[in-house]
């Protein structure tokens, strides 16, 4: 009963959405039935149309988001231990990270052109703040306690980044990569919207210039469950990865 | 759903970001004499990539002609509306949804399933109801920035440990007085970084929604820009939208600090 | 007179089976007397306490005020708990505290005012009224609790592990000022420990709880003359022997 | 009376010419028009604004409205707006890179085509192109490319050809960065045929026939001012797009006609139905509500 | 022999008065005994241990280790931290931690477990190897610090407030574990705490500290004898003496 609730209230406004658009309260061809857009997305889905370009636009999300997280974890965790370098960067970083990333799309293309390497580069750009934020903040707010421990015990600075700098930043360097997934798509989707033949924000874009309404919403939704599995899978390999996190936090 | 942590900050932990030591500023001044020099010798494209000074010389130009600054107020304008409406939605909604467990398992599924919505391709939607400029723009955004605040007030609303709401209890409070003085201000430094998230959302997507279609604002002006092939034009447009989102964030980051002033560290988080 | 009969409380956890924290505890507690718990960690202290200012139903058994079921946290009683830094409001600062949790008592602005400085005053904290929980250590965080606890005006006081966590000098005194104004303003006092030394020194009466489930153990009247000093007190026969019955009790059990 | 306001949606480009003179000259107020102009980003903003009733009137390529009729929309063009006539008005161009061994669109089998927007006219016209090369119209793969940036998607290679239009073929080929390798790539539309021209919902039409028919007289009045003074409708377009004043000297602009045939509409429906773009054709009459008739 | 030369510690802060945590304090822990040291709460003995530990530089005086002068953490010692809970690496397990931190101590893999191992057995925590610290109560946590502490095989255990946090049944059972331990295996001990019984019980001699900037005010042997008793030792004439003589000593200065 519990659960049924949510189910219930998700029902009842898909149920208004029918009723309005049949009985001609909004238009409808532009808010086509709710049974309309669940038809269309099934047989565009068991087609394999849909899931095909959505998952060339997932594909790149993820390339940019691993990229975003090979580059910028380290280069965060080195700035978070080094102040010298930490005040080297900052200015940079700063003059960077307020240019929200929909307004360089023109920019890389003009420079990278419009092939899938302009799109990396616009979602890599997307991406890389929070990651960069999260690993700043993470290595910087080590529990001091830890370092001291570590010098205590006389271990090597080797062993200091492996064993206490790296797992004590990860929930932070994590938290910033769940803030960069959403963005990964939805500026993989943007990208796409500019300039490529494939990818499911192309999808959309052309269903919607020719008309064809009912196919755009079902690409919308497409998008979103991905979405929706794209955040819950991350959830899950980042629980798996911390769970002496989880347990941390929430045990003691 | 575990609700993403509120994104991290740089000047977090301390409060004020570090010094910005010499070094950090002739860097960035290497690095914009080295992209002058790589476009003045067409090592770079220069029509892709115009020089510094020239991209400086037509900032200044649009800035002086007040014709950016035109613009830039279109895009702030409509960024704080969005910001405004869909900041105070999400918030709203996320916090009733942690207060009242049962309002929040009926909404659930709902929100869970518009959330991953790109806001972008309901744009021509938008402009069946809502024209061409404010309120589409305002209505894009306020989507786009409700979740990050719902999410954010979700989590907040739980902040408050078992200790309080019993210290409330025990004292005889009502369950109104706990609410607003126990859960809303436990929540608040939550809620604020969620909303500093959407702020900056709120920017991107109005500049997008701009770009896609409104006849005016910076994304507009950016893309016009780049459609009439003055490269020039279009970096100023972005280091405008660039100065726009900082200054916006630099604004909200001091009246955060203020709110929280009870905070031991006033920004943390 | 406080009364707490055949008290028992499990906590089911969705699938998991249910612990049962306690196992049917019974004292009771007379107007205007000091009464130390005492028991093992993890016996169900804290689960009694909330039992019985009402903030958890118990699974069996009872809790009388003056003969009325208490089903609600009442007005004569104030809980003071285990973490203080914990369940002071970081938002107000320690006067805000005090005046926040009189929102529903009775009199002027100016008398809760009144109140509330003067039980700061009480405890010794009379300069930092205006200073935010963060900025106190930890002992005079569990004095800011405390003062809150004094200004309700409760006629009864539950203390949970006050000092726990307060570092051995502040305890002293801590203890001493509990006892002095609970005498003074002839609370009634129930006051959770698994310090033996400080269960015995500070009570008139040590009810010593068996592991969980827990039970009562032990009733045991404490007979060392007021008022109660640090060093005397604690070298008396007296203490000494109640001391080590208790431990004796507890060990074996 | 005051005259009641109209807001016209356009696309800031040579084919809305008519729009920036008919403004310039006074046109709109002389038919007793109070006219605002949205500069828009294309028809598929357009279109919904129209539905919706924000603008009155829009500007919109024939395939977009062609598309939209076969989907249930009751759009109608009621002006003709620019029309492209073999050899004096293409400004629609294939072009190659400046160093490309591509002789004919034969040899673009297998290789990528930029063209600015996937199913409008210019998809078709690429597969008409094809069709006429005798190749498969799907052996050449379409890719989406809005025109300012074809000339550096030809010079870095990323595609073999793209269908560019004015200002960006004068701007490419004076440059030295591309050449031209099918000067007409539209002509299977029939000659002339309509490029695209100014729509609105039939109901509005229906509703506001004063309306409708003085915005078609002052449209029609520019485009005879454009034939009648090519040198100033040049100048007046520099002005309003911010077109370098060179390159508006020099580049091809469409014709303006005067009247609205179907002739120049029917070969566009023809061959978006042959291409697929369109389940079946349908008479070109059905979407023209030229008021007044 | 550990000698600690007119050791003087004061922080600068940037901008403000630098504070003089130690004014020169000089004492000595002879091989194999077990130094008490007691002060009041921030009178600087954490910081004391730190400088002794090599962690941190003295602003004057010295530290030295049989003649040697201490400049970075020597092998020969392990330090406790005030808070397990915070030295415990939360992403190891228990045996994880002590075996990282015998990384880069000499032998082979399976003997460094072994010691591991052992280790955890002295302190009872066998079964509870594979258990992350979270998943301990906070005495458990305290246990395994210290078995962490003395797998590492160092002859001197530095402990700061090692049972601050600790219930008291824990704690007592932990002081004796510690004394077992540190006899037996002949270890030289600094105990810091800042509650004067556990000081008397646990050690040989006590050090008292003055409040901050901290001097040595006493030095005191205690002449009970070994192995102690948490009744009967407690209730030792010499135990009362010596606590009374060094609780006069703290409330004076
Ligand atoms: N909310 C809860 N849900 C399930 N079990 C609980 C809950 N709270 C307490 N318990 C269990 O009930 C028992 C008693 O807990 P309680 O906190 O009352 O003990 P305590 O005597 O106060 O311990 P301590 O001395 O450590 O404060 C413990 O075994 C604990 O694990
Ligand atoms: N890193 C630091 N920077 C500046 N001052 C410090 C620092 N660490 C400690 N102090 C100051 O030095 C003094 C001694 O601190 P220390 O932690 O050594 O005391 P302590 O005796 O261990 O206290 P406690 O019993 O509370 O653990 C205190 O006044 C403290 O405020
Ligand atoms: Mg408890
Ligand atoms: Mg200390």
């Amino acid at each position: 009963m519990k659960r049924l609730s949510g189910l219930l209230v998700f029902c009842a406004l898909a149920a208004a959405w029918e009723g309005l658009s049949r009985w001609g309260v909004v238009s409808r061809l532009y808010f086509p039935p709710v049974s309309t857009i669940a038809a269309t997305f099934w047989d565009l889905t068991v087609s394999g149309l849909l899931p095909g370009q959505a998952l060339s636009t997932v594909s790149r999300a993820v390339a940019g988001l691993l990229l975003a997280l090979a580059v910028m974890a380290p280069l965060g965790l080195a700035m978070g231990v080094s102040r010298r370098l930490s005040a080297l960067l900052t200015p940079t970083v700063e003059l960077l990270r307020p240019v929200p990333p929909p307004a360089i799309i023109p920019a890389a293309m003009l420079l990278f052109g419009i092939g899938t390497g302009m799109k990396l580069v616009v979602i890599v750009f997307a991406c890389s703040f929070p990651i960069l934020v999260g690993a700043v903040d993470g290595a910087r707010s080590i529990d001091p306690g830890f370092r001291l421990t570590a010098a205590a015990y006389g271990l090597s600075r080797r062993d200091l980044l492996f064993g206490v700098i790296l797992p004590a930043a990860g929930p932070s360097v994590a938290a910033g990569f769940r803030t960069a997934v959403p963005m990964a798509l939805i500026v993989a989707v943007l990208s796409e919207m500019i300039g490529a033949s494939s990818g499911i924000g192309h999808y959309i874009l052309r269903m919607q210039r020719t008309f064809a309404i009912p196919e755009m919403y079902a690409g919308v939704a497409m998008l979103g469950l991905w979405g929706l599995a794209l955040n819950a899978g991350t959830q899950q390999v980042l629980a798996r990865l911390l769970r002496w996190h989880a347990g941390w936090k929430g045990g003691i | 759903m575990i609700p993403p942590d509120p994104p991290p900050s740089i000047e977090g932990v301390r409060g004020g970001s570090s010094p910005p030591a010499a070094g950090g500023l002739f860097l960035l001044i290497f690095l914009l004499i080295l992209w002058e020099a790589l476009s003045r010798l067409a090592l770079l494209p220069p029509d892709a990539v115009p020089p510094v000074s020239v991209i400086g010389e037509e900032l200044w130009g649009l800035i002086i002609s007040g014709e950016l600054v035109g613009q830039a107020g279109l895009t702030i304008g409509r960024a704080l509306a969005g910001f405004g409406v869909g900041g105070v939605g999400g918030v709203a909604l996320g916090f009733a949804c942690g207060v009242f467990p049962g309002f929040g398992r009926a909404m659930r599924m709902t929100v869970e399933f518009l959330r991953p919505m790109p806001s972008v391709a309901l744009i021509p939607i938008g402009i069946l109801f809502l024209g061409l400029g404010f309120g589409l723009c305002v209505a894009v955004a306020g989507f786009a920035c409700a979740w990050p605040a719902y999410v954010a007030a979700v989590a907040g609303a739980a902040t408050a440990g078992p200790e309080l709401r019993d210290t409330a209890r025990v004292y005889g409070l009502r369950r109104w007085e706990s609410i607003v003085f126990v859960l809303a201000p436990a929540a608040l430094p939550q809620i604020m970084a969620g909303l500093r998230t959407g702020l900056a959302v709120a920017v991107a997507v109005v500049v997008t929604t701009e770009m896609a279609a409104a006849p005016n604002g910076l994304g507009s002006f950016i893309l016009e820009a780049s459609m009439a092939g003055r490269p020039g034009r279009m970096y100023a447009g972005i280091v405008a939208v660039g100065l726009v989102g900082a200054g916006l964030n630099a604004v909200f980051v001091a009246l955060r600090r203020r709110a929280l002033a009870w905070m031991p560290e006033a920004g943390q988080r | 007179m406080l009364t707490i009969e055949g008290l028992t409380k499990s906590y089911s956890q969705n699938g998991s089976p249910a612990t049962c924290a306690l196992g049917g505890v019974s004292f009771s507690v007379p107007k205007g007397a000091f009464v130390s718990l005492v028991g093992p960690s993890g016996c169900g202290k804290s689960t009694l306490l909330q039992c019985v200012c009402g903030l958890m139903r118990p699974t069996a058994g009872r809790v009388t005020l003056a003969g009325r079921e208490i089903s609600a946290p009442p007005p004569e009683m104030a809980l003071i708990f285990q973490n203080a830094a914990a369940s002071l409001f970081p938002w107000f600062t320690i006067l805000g505290n005090i005046r926040f949790v009189l929102r529903r008592a009775p009199g002027s602005k100016a008398q809760k005012l009144e109140t509330a400085r003067s039980a700061l005053a009480a405890v010794g904290l009379a300069d930092f009224a205006e200073h935010y929980p963060w900025q106190l250590s930890g002992g005079m965080q569990q004095r800011a609790a405390l003062a809150r606890g004094l200004a309700y005006g409760a006629e009864i006081l539950l203390l949970d592990e006050p000092f726990a966590s307060v570092d051995a000098q502040t305890r002293e005194d801590l203890e001493d000022l509990l006892a002095g104004v609970a005498r003074q303003q002839g609370k009634t006092v129930l006051f959770v420990t698994h310090d033996i030394d400080e269960a015995v020194y500070l009570a008139d009466t040590v009810v010593a709880l068996t592991p969980p489930p827990a039970k009562v153990a032990a009733i045991l009247p404490i007979d060392l003359p007021h008022p109660r000093d640090q060093i005397a007190s604690r070298e008396d026969r007296r203490f000494l022997d109640a001391r080590k019955a208790i431990h004796a009790l507890l060990r074996r059990v | 009376a005051d005259p009641a306001p109209l807001k016209i949606g356009y696309i800031p480009v040579g084919d809305c010419l008519q729009f920036y003179v008919a403004e310039e000259q006074g046109y709109f107020a002389a038919q007793g028009l109070a006219v605002t102009g949205l500069p828009m980003k294309g028809g598929a903003v357009i279109a919904p604004a129209v539905e919706g009733g924000e603008l009155a009137i829009g500007w919109s390529n024939t395939v977009s409205i062609i598309l939209a009729q076969a989907k249930g929309f009751d759009f109608a063009f009621l002006a003709p707006g620019a029309e492209g006539v073999a050899a004096t008005n293409d400004v629609h161009a294939l072009l190659v890179a400046a160093d490309s061994k591509i002789a004919s669109v034969k040899d673009l089998a297998g290789k990528t085509v930029a063209i600015n927007t996937l199913g409008n006219i210019n998809e078709a016209a690429m597969r008409a192109l094809a069709e006429q090369a005798g190749i498969a119209p799907d052996s050449i793969r379409l890719v989406e490319v809005p025109f300012p940036d074809m000339a550096a998607a030809l010079s870095k290679g990323s595609v073999q050809a793209a269908l560019v239009l004015e200002p960006f073929v004068t701007d490419a080929v004076s440059r030295g960065a591309a050449k031209i390798l099918v000067p007409s790539p539209h002509a299977a539309f029939g000659n002339p045929y309509l490029i695209g021209g100014w729509f609105a919902k039939k109901a509005w039409i229906k509703a506001h026939p004063a309306e409708a028919a003085a915005f078609t007289r002052a449209v029609t009045q520019a485009s005879a001012f454009i034939a009648a003074h090519p040198d100033k409708a040049r100048a007046i377009l520099s002005q309003r797009t911010k077109l370098a004043p060179e390159l508006a000297a020099k580049i091809v602009l469409p014709r303006f006609p005067e009247t609205l045939a179907p002739a120049a509409l029917q070969g566009v429906v023809d061959v978006s139905a042959r291409f697929g773009l369109l389940s079946k054709p349908f008479p070109a009459a059905d979407l023209l509500a030229v008021p007044g008739n």
